[in-house]
């Protein structure tokens, strides 16, 4: 796909590959799940499916490993879906469209090497390949104070995964028991189970902050606000929809599954900062006044959500915050395409400079409230059922603490509420605010074609629920048995 | 099964709202409207043979010993969360739900057709139809709700239909914050709802409804006495299950979005606000009956806030002008009762009469008040305002209106041989029955009830007709009089309703009799109340004024309701978005960013001030060379003595 | 009384620490190429001190003061021949003032 | 033991070594220092001199004193105008410059010191350098020869003359 972009000259050509690219993309997924499930449900019960293994560095016994489980599966199909509808999204990106196109199709090239990899170091050379890209989309696409946030991000980020390089690299270095040959095979080292206690002590935090700073945790969340606020929209999407899923998956492959026993040990601190996450970014949210802020709270209050309930440690909750990843990827994108829409039109992104919208743009107003209910819990959409089973499988902890946490994080509920209303009630319904809105005009073909993908998926997974969740449940069961 | 053809009450709202509100722009308004009409109608039809079916049917062994069975008539896996905890989506048909099918889409139906009317000629006709689809079908998922987290879900589905529903005017800054409004209260109690169910399932396993009432004493001993904040976690539970349904049926304090909801187009407010949705919560208390009434405290809880909130809402609805304010009080005031009644209802007190009584007046109070709901909908329509003072001498102009809110005042009031009567009665027995205090209490509330609901009627109806200037009122269209009358057809004969025999607490047959004592004290009392009212407004009178002259502070108090949405509107603006919401932003910004833009900057302004040493002035290389080699050396020096 | 090495290696000593202190307080370009000649010539002296006590029958040392002499020479004609570019430049042979090739 | 005057010599090399030096870098005027510097260069070639390589000591009083002492004071007239006296120096430098001095001075100093005993020995007799020999080394390929040194820093001078010129250069 990248090739085909740096061959294409003008901007039509360039769509047109693109287009094709993500289509193709999206067959594959489903490809992939078709034959994932035949797979299965012909009683192939091996942790990992469609796996290869290709020699890499033979010193240093790194190996291009691939494979997927449920989990991985869902994540490339949601992935999919949201390139695709950034795609469409970025439609009218200007300039050099070509040069745009190629960094985003090389991010999401890192988004789906990252989910497929099941060796440590491909996995992470793969995050950071969907990691710099980033830099560049924000401070040559973005708008407002870019710079600034560009440099933030990735610095944040390069931060994380510096901690995360050392935890890899230890957890290399015991990967296997004395005298052993020494792997960065993910399943390997699970199955070895030789990483020494005291050294799990160190490494586990490591790993954890390292994944825990992408998935946007208490307190190292605050580039994703300004990230995102500056980014262009198909990046928001792409950002918040799956890169930020890549800190979750990350904790959940690395930290938890290799690293048992200090996950138990350790959790509770996570589970307190996630727990803050939660409530916090969901508070902060309510006071915003830019519409992209308000998202990137949220963001934070749902990811926290994901991290917190991996650390329940338990089938039901793992596999809520898989689904949580899932429906907080679709939404996100689709509030971000909105907001990436609705700016392309208004020019501001001010709460208090717009109203009464609905009237102006139906189709990118009910776009928005579906959005919102979705990411407020409405059931048939995703947001409630990845909501519920986090709420359920975390209350089913044997521990008061744990419990008590998981109150709290239900709390997050009514709050989300609060600030999406607050700001549907603004922007959309009222009087229009202000008398140039009056002319603008409502979504054009391709932005309905990206609204339209991602809400169906959203409804698909808030309608159809056990699909999804049989298949992360799948994945996550062996798993979480380390833990029972 | 025989009866799995009720799952088309569920399809074909769904189907509607889907249809409508997708391609609903491209149909005509009349087409859309007759739609949603035609598919209600066709609901309507389907629910009641499922539910007379359910109650007079005898085929298939329904009634074993007296007692009706529960019939799941569908039951699908929809998210498997751990073995036990399953959320699945059924049907389950017990007397209760099947009662409140008929409830539902007889007002449903009565309101479809109503709006054909009422809603002429208004932007987002087929907006509202499809809204109106989906309303119906999310409480229609939930009566039938085979489990509590069904329930819950379309328990939320309510709400955002609701939400949708108030918000339908969305152009003005009222409706739109009454949506608002009505759907964070509301959530904030379903959040309680939530975690209720949370801990009810974690000590129960199931969330099955039929589980867990079937065998109630073992869903309270599986929590094996475990205690929090010094209370058994199944009164918690419980007593959180019940604030979700104190939420939505606006009990007292929660109740505060139930008067603004009135921004709504005012069918709606006769199908969820009066009818329909507004008695969820009565509906889950009797759901969960058998495992409550074992919970003592929760059931006082439930008792008293429905006194507290009967007596409340009985008072701010006397001073109320504007007709749709008193109304919606009097609804709160009249759900209360019906919770009240299943606070005091026992299984040993009068054969559990307390239950039966509540869903008793729950049926015959959703057909009483939208008739009252519609009646004011065809007044304002016609005087274009929702304030009494605008009205007046109606009587003249609106004959069948007057005839209908003059049933609607009666059953309400509880006056024989109207609807309210009967139910009323009930109630009243079963609080006799369970203490005097609350009989007491619920009689004098009674009274309240009738004297507001006839101040309402004369100043509407009687007093002298203000100038209505271009534009006579007049009768209202074909299409809202044939409800008015319909309805109360059905609010007159509906307390000769055999209830006893259908809808009890434990499904078996109850023997009721009304009690001349109690239902004399409280005729006598109603009739009272009217006579007050009848003094004190028959005509246009300054008694009136005097009186809440005579008691200025009472009398605003009452007229801002307790200035109970100024404490609200101080706790969410003050408290949590100026103390809790701000600092955390201004800390996000300042604490948390500020540390990492610390960090960037002292990296920044060290590198400057490390570049300094690489200047390039071979001085001080020099310098630096000299004294390192010098300290290198003192040091080997040393190390080497 | 004999001339010993160490009698030699004092001044010598001295001399290069003049030629420090001169080479990093000194402004003038020039006065900075002067410290540096006498740096220069304390390690001269040395060495040959060194090659006429310890190996008197060779004269590597002596060699290599030559040679250092010539180098010497070199780089002096080429410093100054800098300085007086410089000078044309910015008319000034002041250290400080060079910062234009900074960064 | 050496002659009285051969020590007389000594003390006064030494003293004008020393005391020179200290003049060269602490006066103000540039073309005093200059010529300080002459000073010293000539007692340099005084030791040289002392220890016997008269060679040596004619290379150092030639090229030194008489070609670079040349080139310095032709560009210092150049340079600076009469009576342009260096500004003051700022205490900080010079104390930064003292300390270092007076450090390494120290150091060394105490080395040497210590090894007091070892460089304590007399000169020996027998001192074989004839301009022959000097001669001879220089332009040989043997074990002691040096043509190949020689002959780079002939190619170094010769470089640096270009260099100079190009670099001097008017453009």
């Amino acid at each position: 796909m990248l090739g085909g972009l740096a061959l294409s000259k003008s901007v039509k050509q360039v769509r047109a590959v693109a287009v094709t690219g993500a289509t193709a993309l999206m067959a594959l997924a489903a490809y992939l799940v078709i034959e994932f499930l035949s797979l299965r449900a012909a009683g192939d019960v091996s942790p990992m499916l469609f796996t290869g293994s290709w020699t890499w560095f033979a010193p240093l016994n790194i190996n291009l490993a691939l494979g997927v489980d449920g989990i991985s599966v869902v994540m490339i199909v949601l992935s999919a879906f949201i390139v695709f509808a950034g795609v469409f999204a970025s439609w009218n990106l200007k300039p050099l469209t070509k040069e745009y196109f190629m960094w985003f199709c090389l991010l999401s090239t890192g988004v789906f090497g990252f989910f497929i990899s099941i060796d440590m170091f491909t996995m992470f050379m793969f995050y950071e390949v969907a990691l710099i890209p980033m830099y560049l989309l924000i401070g040559v696409w973005g708008s407002g104070n870019k710079n600034y946030s560009a440099m933030k991000l990735t610095l944040m980020l390069m931060g994380g995964s510096a901690f995360l390089m050392l935890g890899l690299i230890g957890i290399y270095f015991h990967s296997a028991p004395e005298g052993g040959q020494l792997t960065m095979n993910i399943l390997e080292i699970a199955e070895n189970n030789a990483i020494p206690h005291e050294w799990q002590y160190y490494l586990f935090p490591m790993t954890f902050v390292g994944f825990g700073v992408l998935g946007a945790m208490f307190p190292f969340h605050t580039w994703s606000p300004d990230g995102h606020a500056s980014a262009p929209t198909a990046v928001s999407m792409l950002h918040a929809g799956v890169l930020m899923k890549l800190g979750g998956y990350g904790c959940f492959r690395i930290a938890i599954f290799l690293m048992p026993w200090a996950t138990q040990e350790l959790s509770w601190i996570f589970l307190v900062l996630t727990g803050i996450s939660v409530v916090y970014g969901a508070f902060s949210a309510c006071v915003q006044t830019d519409l992209k802020y308000i998202n990137a709270y949220s963001s934070v209050s749902h990811c926290g959500m994901v991290l917190f309930a991996i650390l329940m440690l338990n089938t039901t909750a793992m596999t809520g915050a898989v689904l949580q990843m899932l429906s907080h990827g679709l939404m996100t994108a689709l509030f971000f395409a909105l907001i990436g829409m609705i700016y392309g039109r208004t020019h501001t992104r001010d709460i208090r400079k717009m109203g009464g919208l609905m009237q102006i743009m139906p189709f990118l107003g009910v776009g928005y409230v579906v959005a919102g209910m979705a990411s407020l819990g409405l059931p048939g959409l995703s947001g409630f059922v990845a909501e519920m089973t986090i709420f359920v499988g975390s209350f089913q902890h044997a521990d008061m603490f744990h419990r008590v946490f998981t109150v709290m994080a239900c709390c997050s509920i009514v709050i989300t509420a609060v600030y999406i209303l607050r700001v549907v009630g603004k922007i959309l319904f009222g009087a229009v605010q202000d008398e140039h809105h009056k002319t603008l005009t409502d979504a054009e073909w391709h932005e309905r074609f990206a609204v339209v993908t991602l809400i169906l998926a959203v409804a698909a997974i808030g309608c159809f629920p056990n699909f999804f969740s049989n298949i992360i449940t799948e994945a996550a069961d062996p798993i979480m048995k380390l833990f029972a | 099964m025989e009866l799995s053809y009720t799952v088309a009450v569920l399809i074909i709202p769904i189907v509607m709202f889907l249809f409508l509100g997708i391609v609903g722009v491209k149909l005509s308004k009349k087409t859309a409207g007759l739609l949603g009409t035609c598919a209600m109608g066709v609901t309507t039809l389907i629910a009641y043979a499922s539910a007379l079916t359910y109650f007079f049917g005898t085929s298939q062994g329904q009634i074993v010993d007296g007692v009706r069975q529960q019939l799941e008539v569908l039951d699908i896996t929809w998210l498997q969360f751990t073995e036990n905890l399953v959320i699945k989506l059924g049907i389950l048909l017990d007397p209760i739900s099947a009662m409140m099918l008929i409830v539902i889409t007889t007002v449903s139906l009565m309101v479809h057709i109503y709006s054909l009317g009422y809603m002429d000629g208004e932007k987002g006709f087929q907006r509202y139809y499809a809204f109106l689809s989906l309303f119906t079908f999310s409480m229609l998922g939930l009566v039938v709700a085979t489990n509590i987290f069904q329930m819950y879900i379309f328990w939320e589905l309510v709400g955002v239909s609701s939400y949708l529903l108030i918000g339908f005017y969305y152009t003005l800054p009222a409706a739109v914050s009454a949506s608002k409004k009505a759907f964070i209260v509301t959530r904030f109690a379903d959040l309680g709802f939530l975690l209720g169910i949370l801990i009810l399932s974690f000590y129960t396993k199931t969330f099955d409804f039929v589980t867990l009432t079937s065998n109630p004493s073992a869903a309270i001993t599986s929590a094996g006495g475990a205690t929090f904040m010094g209370c058994s976690v199944m009164a918690w539970a419980l007593t959180l299950i019940f604030m979700g349904g104190a939420g939505k049926s606006a009990m007292f304090p929660l109740h505060i979005w139930l008067p603004d909801a009135m921004e709504g187009p005012t069918p709606v407010s006769a199908l969820i606000h009066a009818a329909t949705m507004v008695v969820a919560g009565v509906y889950l208390v009797a759901r969960l009956f058998p495992v409550y009434c074992l919970e003592e405290g929760t059931m006082t809880v439930i008792t008293v806030i429905g006194c507290v909130t009967a007596l409340y809402a009985a008072a701010v609805a006397c001073v109320q002008s504007d007709i749709k304010r008193v109304l919606a009080f009097s609804t709160i005031s009249q759900i209360a009762f019906m919770i009240t009644s299943l606070g005091v209802a026992r299984p040993e007190l009068h054969e559990g009469v307390g239950y039966m009584a509540s869903m008793f007046h729950l049926f015959t109070h959703a057909m009483f008040k939208a008739l009252l709901f519609l009646c004011a909908g065809a007044i304002i329509h016609a005087v274009h305002s929702n304030e009494m003072s605008k009205m007046g001498g109606l009587r003249k102009y609106m004959p069948i209106c007057n005839i209908a809110f003059l049933i609607g005042c009666l059953a309400i009031s509880g006056i024989w041989p109207f609807a309210g009567f009967f139910s009323k009665d009930e109630i009243l027995v079963a609080a006799y029955a369970n203490s005097p205090v609350w009989g007491i209490w619920l009689s004098a509330v009674a009274g309240m009830t009738a004297f507001y609901m006839f101040r309402l009627y004369y100043k509407i109806f009687w007093w002298n007709n203000p100038d209505y200037g271009h534009h006579t009122p007049h009768e209202a269209p074909m299409t809202m009089t044939f409800p008015l009358i319909f309805l109360s057809l059905v609010s007159i004969v509906a307390g000769f309703v055999p209830f006893g025999d259908l809808v009890t607490w434990n499904r078996g047959v109850l023997h009721t009799q009304i009690v001349w004592a109690v239902a004399g004290t409280s005729t006598v009392i109603a009739v009272a109340a009217i006579a007050l009212a009848t003094v004190l407004y028959y005509k246009e009178n300054p008694v009136p004024t005097k009186m809440a002259d005579a008691c200025r502070g009472l009398w605003t108090a009452a007229y801002k309701r307790f200035y109970m949405d100024e404490l609200y509107q101080f706790i969410t603006h003050k408290i949590i978005f100026a103390c809790i919401s701000r600092p955390i932003a201004w800390f996000d910004r300042r604490i948390i960013d500020g540390t990492f833009d610390l960090l960037a900057n002292v990296t920044n302004s060290a590198s400057y001030a490390v570049r300094k040493l690489q200047g390039g002035t071979i001085q001080g290389y020099v310098l630096v060379y000299i004294l390192g080699a010098a300290i290198l050396a003192a040091v080997s020096i040393i190390c080497l003595i | 009384m004999e001339i010993t090495m160490l009698m030699y290696l004092i001044p010598s000593l001295i001399m290069f620490g003049c030629g420090v202190y001169g080479f990093i307080t000194r402004k003038n370009m020039i006065a900075i190429l002067i410290s540096l000649e006498l740096m220069l010539n304390s390690v001269d002296i040395n060495f040959t001190v060194f090659n006429r006590y310890l190996f008197p029958g060779q004269m590597e040392g002596m060699m290599f003061t030559l040679f250092a002499i010539g180098i010497a020479a070199a780089e002096t004609a080429l410093a100054i021949a800098i300085v007086i570019n410089v000078f044309r430049a910015v008319k000034k042979v002041d250290i400080r003032e060079l910062t234009k090739m900074k960064f | 033991m050496d002659s009285v005057g051969n020590i007389l010599m000594y003390f006064i090399i030494a003293l004008a070594i020393i005391v020179f030096s200290v003049l060269t870098v602490t006066s103000r005027k540039i073309l005093r220092s200059a010529t300080y510097l002459l000073f010293v260069l000539f007692a340099t070639a005084g030791i040289y001199f002392q220890l016997g390589y008269e060679f040596l000591g004619a290379v150092q009083i030639a090229v030194y004193a008489g070609g670079i002492m040349v080139l310095f004071v032709f560009s210092i007239l150049l340079t600076s105008r009469p009576g342009n006296n260096s500004e003051p120096l700022t205490t900080h430098k010079k104390w930064m410059g003292i300390s270092a001095a007076v450090a390494g001075v120290a150091l060394s100093g105490y080395s040497l010191l210590s090894y007091g005993a070892f460089l304590g020995r007399e000169m020996s007799s027998n001192l074989n350098v004839d301009i022959t020999r000097i001669g001879h080394a220089l332009l040989s390929t043997d074990k002691w020869g040096y043509l190949l040194p020689f002959e780079a820093i002939s190619i170094l001078l010769l470089a640096c003359i270009i260099g100079g010129v190009v670099i001097a250069r008017k453009r």
